[in-house]
């Protein structure tokens, strides 16, 4: 990690900032733990992806996304969803079955969207979504809206052919995207750095000509500053960014992954700093009185169980609709 | 292009527009078409390789980027970029209408119109739209090898949410392609390289957007029902003159729209004649041949002869001439199969 | 794994080898193939995303690395590269067995599959060879979203020059895939993840390698032919066990290998029953239950009732098991379906 | 072109070592007249693509693959072939549907192989090629041969995902491969330097962790030179190198090309700098008399004459083998 831009020294912003950023990253992390509890439970079923430990960047990265904006996410897309305002019990419903779900079930955990909330949806195919962002920066040429896409993959789908052509379109017509690279340095039970020869993924952005960057993954401000500066470059008409967000997955690839592929004491420093301990610090050391930052997550909780409670409240999908929208 | 009658006003969707009738080639009517739907429908956007500047290397795009301006653009060879943007564009507001050259070249981006374009709709409880159309050609040219002839329709028709048709008239080329990108749905127009340049035919242009779907019946005959489609049309065509020459008379129903399907249309007609054929240039096995045939043996239908399929046998393509006439049937062999099957040996 | 018979000596190909009975899920099953191709030809390759020395994401690899070294490897997420090095390795002597984690993502790679490996032995003149096993697995499990449900033999099995088979038990899973490794044909064989994980099975290891091709008959029936195969067999034949009870009388025949097809054997068996359906978990419509049916028709078999197709209807697959459920038609389902098929309503 | 390494000072090669490519590169050029030739008279037909000015890539690339070595070449491939020592007789007649062609007519201009000559194809597919090229210097780490693997493509072929992919499973497992980009500076009839951002395409190899470098692919002295290093450093173990071979297409895409996109004078230079033309100017400047140089051209003219004769006798591929070999 030696190029990448991190604060080492403390605080990074103001202290109601850090809170409000602490609460996000709370707002995940339960979520995601809620949800692993249902699924733990049966009453969610299936494949279902984690990204508790890498929550600071969809944090860092929520108040950049404009209105007309559009987010594309992967498979480990809860907290991008909650990141662009998407409603937790929306979410707990579309992984949970039911009809009131985001998209009525048919999307499930892995392939959720709500468009009206500039998430264009989470994408089960590794680099798929990189293309489909790439489009709809280029709508945004044409609709007059100033749109910024920012699409958003993992170190593994930096490997994949439809990333390089994205990345390149996106380039050659100038396009107002930013791509993400989420780092956490795996690729389900493989590690990326076995699998590329430079695993300073952001220098590749040089062979598109684009500006790339390596930055601390894990804290909100860093994130929302230097993805801050990439979207104020595409929407100015500067073109793609390609920022690679290192932080770490503290939990397996999938719920019931059983990380035997972990490499000795590699989560500890992780753990060190990781979103949660890391913010709550900062605002220790910015004179935050423990109960504030508990109320962080706490209140993260309430809201939190509340959403879920309604959610498993909420009817089943309906089968009588199972073969509707297939055609407009 | 000799114009029957002078152009009309600005047509628009809604009030029944006047008409023209125009002589044009098949890849002409397909530039009419891109024409007219690139001035009446703001947010279409037309890409691909070579497409705009030299306006496509069948000449089929030429003079739309002059007139539209950066609307027509050029891209990288970049298939899953050009599908993939499209998808987005699309979930935005555009109706991007994009070219895949050759349909062989759809399958190094073929997630993105089976994963990706496929789902949009569907997935979305139809909050989304994709309203995407791909136009590309194909089929055996000669010369052209193994990896430039296939004909991969029935690739297409196994992935419901998208909807699929194959010009084979000039007319056809440039309504059925109308018909597409007005539509809502994701939909894969087959054009066929080797029509581009053949004789021009009066084609009307302007007029009411068509609906996909329906069926042509290029041909009325009582003795059997040949289905077809593309640019197999003309050889079934040739067989059935040929045959009615030896008595034998054969209804010759062209499909243009694969999907929609018109089961019904298809299965009343062939219960009229009592036999059932489809020719189709793709391989055999898999076809959708077998598709039509099994709608119609689901149906119950009483056959006088068991469902005959005709096409290419289950092989590569290769690209001497000597080799392809032997595999693909012309319409000489064509007719004896089915005068064989009708009349018995 | 409780072993029933002693360890054979290493089994060669050319003797017939000892054989051991082994308890053993499908998922060990497939793992015991791995083993025995690995040790016998030492020309085998093994890898793919994570199946090295994760031992899969099924677990199916496991411990294969660590016996076999670096003929084992994890390779990056680029199927493009996975296949195409496998075209290339096979072009030059090798025998690479590779692991497509889900069929739906040999999409982003189709055109190494069609347009590639396809075309090797054709196109040279049989001077090339492309033994390439393609190992990948598909089908709906409860949750999975559009992206992971797909049963797409269909698209394999309209490409000429490619074998395909879906095992079903866990002996299949082994027998199938040896005779795979050893084929000179390239071949995909298509798992199914519901199945690796489910109860042991006794398994015949060792034993000579199969060739390719042949049918199981699962039921002996009279009153209609079944025709299925891959992890719906289980549901043809506990609704034939159900319905056996109201009288009526199935015939089941699971096909684990869909090519090399056994035209022939169905036919026969179809002209004795009478009555023809085919059940697949792929959508109906393009799906190879179409091509059944059209062979059978082709034949002019006489039928007592309209053929039956059963599946996926045309839709695309929603994550939640409520809409699943009713989408892919369940033993109870299809029990009703055959039922009121063969004795009317 | 800047930096590009190129001979501008002359001579880079003994006379007859000169005189040896200068006879090979007319090989390479009257075979392709030929072809243009039986094209236009009707006795080939369809779609075929000429390399005439690109020889000199193929010229110095010829003897640095060794016996045990694979080449993969694109739809342009008949230099390619004729490097590989491709009896010219065999692929006129495969270019001409001939059942004594290299592949029995089965393959035709734009996807014939020899692999008994080390060519192990044609690909028709943009970039589809160096996957497998890869797979081939795969097969080579386990058999003992110490193959290298060498893979043609366009400049063009550099935006497609298959590409990317193979340059990095090469460099992730270090294997023996030689990534030839032929930049004629088209894509068909689209200018690469409207499809990237930077056109230094050799650029790219940095994001693979591998050595890239641009040079003058029309003197066949300096790719011996400089693809033979590339080559060495694979074959004792360096991994795979990516070198951009800057060239001109002469004549257009495919025979019938209009060649309507050409930039005003374009190939005023590239008809300067062009093999044929250079190797002359070299071998006069070397003090060689007009005769050994019109020789060359003579001898290839006259082999390559005899060749087409031989190709234009032999049947027509038998329609009774069309259904052979699809399975083994
Ligand atoms: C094209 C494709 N290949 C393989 C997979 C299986 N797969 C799902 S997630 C994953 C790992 C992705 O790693 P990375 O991009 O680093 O993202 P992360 O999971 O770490 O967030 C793989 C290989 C897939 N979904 N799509
Ligand atoms: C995947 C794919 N897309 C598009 C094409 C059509 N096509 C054939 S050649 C070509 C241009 C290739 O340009 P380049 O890579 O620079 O090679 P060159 O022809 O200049 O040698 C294109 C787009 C194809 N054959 N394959
Ligand atoms: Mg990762
Ligand atoms: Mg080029």
């Amino acid at each position: 990690m030696s190029d990448q831009t991190r604060a080492t020294d403390g605080v990074t912003g103001s202290r109601s900032r850090i809170l409000a950023d602490l609460h996000q990253v709370w707002r995940m992390r339960v979520f995601e733990e809620k949800v692993r509890d249902l699924r733990l439970a049966g009453d969610a079923v299936g494949s279902i992806h984690l990204g508790i430990g890498q929550e600071a960047v969809a944090v860092g990265t929520a108040e950049l996304i404009g209105p007309d904006d559009a987010l594309f996410a992967t498979y480990r897309g809860h907290s991008w969803a909650l990141a662009c305002g998407v409603p937790p019990a929306a979410l707990f419903a579309e992984v949970l079955g039911r009809a009131t779900g985001t998209n009525g079930g048919r999307g499930g955990s892995a392939h959720l969207s709500a468009p009206a909330h500039r998430f264009f949806g989470e994408n089960s195919i590794v680099g798929a979504g990189a293309p489909i962002a790439v489009g709809a920066a280029l709508a945004g040429r044409f609709d007059g809206s100033g749109r910024v896409a920012i699409t958003v993959f993992g170190d593994g789908a930096m490997n994949q052919g439809a990333v390089h052509e994205a990345m390149n379109f996106a380039a050659a017509m100038n396009l107002p995207v930013v791509f993400v690279c989420e780092n956490n340095t795996w690729s389900e039970l493989t590690p990326i750095d076995e699998m590329v020869r430079d695993p300073h993924l952001h220098r590749r952005a040089a062979a598109y000509g684009i500006p790339g960057e390596r930055i601390d993954g894990n804290d909100p401000a860093i994130v929302r500053d230097r993805l801050g500066a990439a979207v104020r470059r595409a929407r100015e008409g500067g073109g793609p960014t390609l920022v690679e967000a290192m932080t770490a997955r503290l939990v397996g690839h999938y719920i019931g992954d059983a990380e035997q592929y972990r490499r000795p004491g590699e989560l500890d420093e992780a753990r060190r700093l990781e979103p949660t301990v890391r913010l709550a610090a900062q605002l220790r050391a910015a004179g935050a009185p423990d109960a504030e930052i508990e109320r962080a997550e706490h209140d993260a909780r309430a809201e939190t169980e509340q959403a879920a409670a309604e959610a498993l409240a909420a009817p089943l999908a309906d089968p009588a609709t199972a073969k509707d929208h297939l055609y407009v | 292009m000799s114009e029957t009658t002078s152009i009309s006003e600005t047509p628009s969707a809604t009030t029944t527009p006047a008409t023209t009738t125009s002589q044009l080639t098949y890849g002409q009517a397909v530039n009419a078409a891109l024409r007219r739907c690139l001035a009446e429908l703001p947010d279409t956007l037309l890409y691909g390789e070579d497409v705009a500047k030299p306006g496509g290397v069948f000449g089929v795009t030429r003079g739309l980027r002059r007139e539209f301006g950066e609307r027509v653009f050029d891209t990288p060879i970049s298939e899953s970029a050009i599908l993939g943007s499209a998808v987005g564009a699309a979930m935005l507001g555009r109706r991007p209408i994009v070219e895949i050259m050759w349909v062989d070249f759809s399958l190094v981006a073929f997630d993105q119109i089976v994963n990706q374009l496929a789902n949009v709709h569907y997935v979305s409880r139809g909050q989304l739209r994709a309203p995407v159309v791909i136009r590309t050609q194909q089929g055996s040219a000669p010369g052209a090898c193994a990896q430039h002839s296939q004909s991969l329709e029935a690739f297409f028709l196994h992935v419901p949410g998208l909807r699929v048709c194959m010009p084979w008239t000039a007319q056809d080329a440039y309504d059925l392609l109308v018909a597409a990108v007005y539509s809502d749905d994701p939909t894969i127009v087959i054009e066929n390289r080797t029509l581009y340049n053949a004789a021009k035919q009066d084609v009307v242009l302007g007029g009411p957007v068509q609906q996909p779907g329906g069926l042509r019946v290029r041909r009325e005959g009582s003795d059997a029902t040949v289905v077809t489609w593309g640019a197999f049309t003309a050889r079934a065509l040739e067989a059935a003159a040929a045959l009615a020459e030896q008595g034998v008379s054969l209804e010759v129903l062209e499909l243009p729209w694969l999907n929609p399907f018109p089961t019904d249309e298809v299965i009343e007609r062939v219960r009229r004649t009592g036999r059932l054929a489809v020719l189709h240039e793709a391989n055999v096995t898999g076809g959708f041949g077998a598709e039509v045939v099994a709608r119609v043996a689901g149906a119950g239908v009483p056959l006088r002869s068991p469902a005959l399929r005709l096409g290419l046998p289950d092989t590569r393509v290769p690209a001497a001439p000597s080799l392809v006439a032997e595999l693909l049937p012309g319409s000489d062999r064509i007719a004896a199969s089915l005068r064989q099957w009708v009349l018995g040996p």
